[in-house]
């Protein structure tokens, strides 16, 4: 079976694959961003002592991880247009879904970090009079930021993988783009194999990246 | 006239009491040692002072202002107040310059060149104007703790605390730090210091507070305390201490 | 919306069978939870091996334990799951290949098993290695100082402290188990997400059905949780402080 | 007269918003699936470009904008009714279960579930499975369909499922199912694309009678009248049997294969006399 | 006779040469002192001692083993020398006793029965009879450090390694752990010091090596080097670790 790989089918369904990449990517981006200051500010209401807000904060991470991303997706695809009361179609609601829902995980590796900086560090923020958010924005978050690059960014390769199942509500991320194109082929089997390539070309090329920010971090302490 | 007031203070941490009605008072341009064994409070009693810890009795007022009180402006006495640590916890992101300008900029909103210009001043009082760039994880321990001292005088303080600010150095570098602690008595800074670093206090305490179980024992003069201190727990302490 | 709401449906009849959809849900969840539990146990097993290897002090083993970890962790669990199927019996000889194909019993099950394990090994090896590389480089000094060799020092003084430690993202891990496990439907196990799938095309009651299967999957991660807190409480080391909670 | 009547459901959002969204299919293949170029062709597609043609003369609405939303068979019923789907046209098979939730225009298209084999196995019948592994895709409901047909009683079938017609039609090809069973047309396509399409053949009993319809909202008399107007429009005129044509019986992208598949006698019937009946109208004796 | 012979060792980390041609010997029952400023390589050339870590110039021979040879047995031979750090490293998932007994029965293969009974007359030694069954994080750092040492003296090595043993604990609790090293010595073990507590070299040392920059700069009986030493380097380090 191998011996009859037919690539061709490959390089006819390239533009195609092409556009299924950049969504992902673009979610990837977007969903990273939003992620990490959603998920930043999360931390900081699980951490602080604020009642009620923490509380809900806590609950909501909990309830996030506890729950498949397809689940999630599908869920959030139904549920957002009973709210807005307008579709807002599969590529946004996909964009929403990704931020809320990574947010949860980001929010539990900043709060890592930030635990992870010794108190004192905090203490000398505040005895040179800065208030709280001054002394989070430029002495906790930087640190607890730059401890937890590689981490965030291990997160975001697994972030990268997910957005596979943005098939459930219909976008065309890069995998969708392949089984489609072997689909209308019958080449699964070629698309599959050429998809985990790609994968892994990019996903070892970010962790390579992983590596060589670590160092360079490792050069700063 | 007194620069610090503390007005019989206790402090929990849960079920545990830290520290025990603990009163004294650090009068402007003198300098107070504080010392006793490990955990007997001498780090919260004076992070008690610039409001790191909330105190549960008791009052605090430095300058006339109570520390104690929801009404004060936190971040404004502490920038009046400056503080050294044990551990140096300078800011390992930002080079040396910066962490001497952070507060200039952000608490005292000068100028960057304004402030940058005064952190080289300071940075050269504490002899370490050819590091300014580096980073505090390329300098040595003494060398990071003459920054922090730096860091804190940036900010104008009226008054100085420090905890155990020569405890994590290596014995080499001990010096190096006590002699700028010297200069700064010796020019009337008002200093609170917790050290077992008797040398420094024989040479510059006006006055010496021992600690024990979160209670002062002692709060002598310098000559007192080490002439004949009176309780026995300090005289077993200070056997210790000064034996090797 | 007008939708037509059925909760009655879990207990109604399937056509052509004299089972109910609960049925259904219940022998997809028992598939569910043990693929986790198989491939969580392959996952540990091959998790701190790996991991370890990565710490040891031969670089061709460093090499071997990083080959691994990179090989499963860049491809996402679908795809892996496909080649597994349809790709890596092709690469077998060709007997060998049709028994795997035809004869060998429970293959999906197997396949889906294996391949989720060796996916989530590859997490926790990492998590591992990132454990025991937190630990004071004094501590295994010690060890050897004292005369072990080097397997004992991992064996009583290293891995026993670097599980403590990481056991909050090995916490995470087992519930992502159990969220994962739900990618064996795309090789036919009859789990969960298969079952659901089955049943909302069968009975049309889709949102019903996916509401019942998001609990089912909220509470195996939510009991994973509580396992892993019981177990952390119970290895947590007086006076050592690990993680908070 | 239409414009005098007051708009609703359906017809009067898409006055007010000036837009259509079309439900379709990635890969059932020839009625709905996508090009090289991503877009969105097939059968019901032209079908359903008809209605919308339709629509826009009746609301005056010569710009009227049609947004296309991919949906699959997991989720298309929930966006129907939520509103995010105006018009499915995909492969959605009409039946009494669904009633309940959605309206279905007039059939449109009709398939039989078969099974397809490979030749060399010399498989005819149901009958002959017994032991055997056999292929359906995950959701379908053709193993129902299997023990319900009186050939199929007391056998035992091992089944084995792909989680799509691809997957499904891989098992059979490398040997880990003997037979697939699924909808006739989607078996054709898949052969008329697959290596080596004179290996397969489609063979044994009909499990059951399937009318495929465009699916609509519930209780949206006027859309669905604009949608029946119009089919049977195209019925009337011969020109279905064209649309039907270009798609079953000449070469179609991507490959530009042809399935040849010709029309069965019940659409005949169908373009003669109009019906939405569920699929259980035709499938009695079972 | 030499117990532990250091003949002309040099090593290398990457680049950076650690030490540089390093010469000594420790007799049987002697006592040798190591110290010098941070970065010297003092560490580094005692863990040479037991082959933590490699040399890659020059041999070490301990008891008459040669250390760098690749047919030795590196565990036997660990075995044979106890080692304390700076920082305990105690394991911290087991009981103090447990600590202690672990070696015996792993390495020595005693029962673990007879292994306890033994670890507990060592715990007694050092006077921890009453912490046995604690964790070591629930000991003060000068309890921890004297389990350390009960530790390595159950092995019954023939020397003993000090590395820095009191630089990590609070001032307090530096004679306790002083107190038992002193002990050792006036009972005859073999021991090799690196510390910078010159009240226990002068009272126990035979004699005392500094280092500078990885190389050995003097190497002296105690009143020698006490008395004048030799190099500037030397002179300077004695002036600034004595005078607080
Ligand atoms: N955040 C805290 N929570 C609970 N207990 C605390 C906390 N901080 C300090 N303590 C306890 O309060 C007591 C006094 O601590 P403190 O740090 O002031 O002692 P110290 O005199 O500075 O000791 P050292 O010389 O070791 O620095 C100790 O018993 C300590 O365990
Ligand atoms: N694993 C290592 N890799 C690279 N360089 C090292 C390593 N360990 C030690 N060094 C370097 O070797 C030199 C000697 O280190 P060593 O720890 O022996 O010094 P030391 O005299 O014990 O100092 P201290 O008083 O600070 O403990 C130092 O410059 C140190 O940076
Ligand atoms: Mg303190
Ligand atoms: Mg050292």
């Amino acid at each position: 079976m191998l011996s009859g790989f037919d690539f061709s089918v490959i390089t006819a369904s390239l533009p195609f694959i092409r556009e299924g990449l950049l969504f992902s990517v673009k979610l990837t981006v977007i969903a990273m961003t939003g992620g990490i200051i959603f998920g930043t500010l999360l931390a900081m209401a699980r951490l602080a002592n604020l009642g009620p807000l923490s509380l809900a904060a806590t609950w909501y991470v909990n309830l996030m991880r506890s729950i498949p991303l397809l689940m999630v997706i599908l869920w959030f695809f139904l549920v957002i247009p009973l709210i807005t009361g307008t579709p807002i179609g599969a590529e946004n609601s996909a964009i929403v879904t990704f931020t809320a829902f990574e947010a949860a995980y980001y929010s539990e590796i900043m709060r890592a970090g930030i635990q992870s900086i010794p108190k004192g560090q905090v203490w000398a923020g505040y005895a040179i009079g800065m208030n709280y958010w001054q002394t989070m924005g430029n002495v906790v978050l930087p640190q607890a930021f730059r401890n937890m690059l590689p981490i965030l960014l291990t997160q975001t390769i697994i972030l990268f993988q997910d957005t596979s199942l943005v098939y459930a509500i219909g976008a065309k991320d890069l995998l969708k783009a392949a089984e489609i194109a072997g689909k209308n082929y019958n080449r699964p089997v070629e698309m599959y194999v050429f998809a985990a390539i790609i994968y892994f070309v990019i996903c070892f090329g970010l962790s390579y990246i992983v590596k060589r920010l670590q160092q360079r971090i490792a050069i700063i302490r | 006239m007194a620069m610090i007031e503390i007005k019989s203070i206790s402090k929990w941490f849960g079920q545990f009491q830290a520290l025990k009605e603990c009163t004294t008072q650090v009068d402007k341009g003198e300098v107070v040692v504080v010392c006793g064994p490990s955990g007997s409070g001498k780090s919260t009693l004076i992070k008690c002072v610039n409001a790191l810890e909330p105190i549960q009795q008791g009052e605090i007022i430095v300058d006339g202002i109570r520390v104690n009180d929801p009404k004060t402006d936190l971040p404004k006495l502490r920038s009046l107040v400056g503080m050294v640590f044990q551990h140096f916890e300078l800011f390992p992101h930002m080079t040396v310059l910066d962490n001497v300008s952070l507060g200039q900029v952000k608490v005292l909103g000068r100028k960057p060149d304004e402030a940058a210009e005064n952190s080289k001043k300071l940075l050269h009082r504490v002899g370490l104007s050819h590091h300014a760039h580096k980073h505090p994880g390329q300098l040595s321990g003494g060398q990071q703790q003459r920054v922090a001292i730096a860091r804190a005088l940036a900010m104008n303080p009226i008054c100085m605390l420090f905890d155990e600010p020569t405890s994590a150095l290596d014995p080499e570098m001990i010096n190096e730090v006590l002699d700028v602690m010297v200069e700064l008595a010796q020019e009337g800074m008002t200093m609170m210091v917790v050290t077992h670093e008797m040398g420094f206090a024989k040479k510059v305490a006006h006055r010496v507070i021992f600690m024990d179980a979160g209670a002062i024992v002692e709060d002598d003069k310098k000559e007192e305390f080490f002439g004949s201190p009176r309780s026995e727990r300090a005289q077993q302490f200070l056997s210790k201490i000064l034996h090797h | 919306m007008n939708y037509h709401w059925n909760w009655g449906i879990f207990f109604e009849q399937i056509k052509g069978g004299d089972e109910t959809y609960l049925d259904w849900l219940i022998t997809g969840f028992g598939w569910t939870v043990s693929v986790s539990l198989s491939a969580w146990v392959i996952a540990l097993l091959l998790g701190f091996l790996v991991g370890t290897i990565r710490t040891a002090p031969s670089p061709w083993l460093v090499r071997l334990g990083t080959a691994y970890v990179e090989l499963f962790r860049n491809v996402p669990l679908l795809v892996q799951m496909f080649l597994w199927f349809f790709v890596v019996p092709e690469l077998l000889p060709r007997d060998l290949a049709l028994w795997v194909k035809q004869d060998m019993p429970a293959k999906e099950f197997i396949t889906a098993t294996v391949c989720l394990g060796l996916f989530t090994s590859a997490r926790i090896a990492e998590q591992v290695r990132a454990g025991i590389g937190s630990l004071p480089r004094g501590q295994s000094m010690a060890g050897l100082a004292m005369g072990f060799t080097l397997a004992q020092t991992y064996r009583y003084v290293i891995l026993p402290m670097a599980f403590r430690i990481v056991i909050p993202p090995l916490t995470s891990e087992f519930m992502n188990i159990f969220k994962n496990s739900s990618v064996a439907f795309a090789i036919g196990v009859l789990e969960l997400t298969f079952q659901a799938r089955q049943m909302q095309e069968d009975s049309e009651q889709g949102i019903e059905t996916y509401l019942a299967v998001t609990v089912l999957y909220f509470a195996c991660a939510f009991i994973a949780n509580r396992v892993m807190a019981f177990i952390e409480k119970r290895t947590q080391v007086p006076g050592y402080i690990t993680s908070a909670k | 007269p239409a414009a005098a009547q007051e708009l609703t459901g359906t017809m009067k959002k898409i006055k007010d918003s000036g837009a259509i969204t079309m439900g379709i299919r990635e890969a059932s293949y020839p009625l709905s699936y996508l090009d090289d170029k991503q877009q969105p062709i097939g059968y019901h597609i032209d079908v359903c470009n008809k209605i919308v043609d339709a629509i826009k003369a009746q609301l005056k609405l010569p710009a009227l904008k049609v947004q296309h939303q991919p949906v699959t068979s997991q989720n298309r019923i929930p966006l129907v009714t939520n509103g995010t789907v105006d018009i499915e046209c995909g492969s959605t098979t009409n039946n009494e279960a669904r009633q309940r939730q959605v309206a279905f225009g007039l059939t449109t298209f009709v398939t039989n579930v078969r099974m397809t084999v490979k030749k060399a196995s010399g498989i005819k019948s149901l009958s002959e499975l017994g032991g055997k592994p056999v292929a359906t895709t995950t959701g379908t409901t053709s193993v129902q369909l299997m023990r319900a047909h009186e050939k199929g009683k007391g056998i035992d079938f091992k089944e084995v499922y792909g989680k799509d017609h691809a997957d499904s039609f891989l098992l059979l090809e490398t040997d880990r199912a003997v037979a697939f069973v699924m909808d006739d047309n989607l078996l054709a396509g898949l052969i008329s694309t697959s290596k080596a399409p004179n290996d397969y053949a489609i063979v044994g009993e009909v499990l059951n009678v399937e009318p495929i319809a465009i699916m609509l909202r519930k209780e949206d008399t006027q859309f669905k009248k604009a949608v029946d107007d119009t089919i049977r429009g195209l019925m009337k005129s011969g020109e279905l049997e064209k649309l039907y044509a270009k798609w079953f019986m000449s070469p179609i992208p991507p490959k530009n294969v042809n399935m040849n598949f010709p029309m069965s006698d019940l659409l005949k019937q169908l373009i003669k006399s109009p019906a939405d009946a569920p699929a259980e109208a035709y499938n009695k004796k079972s």
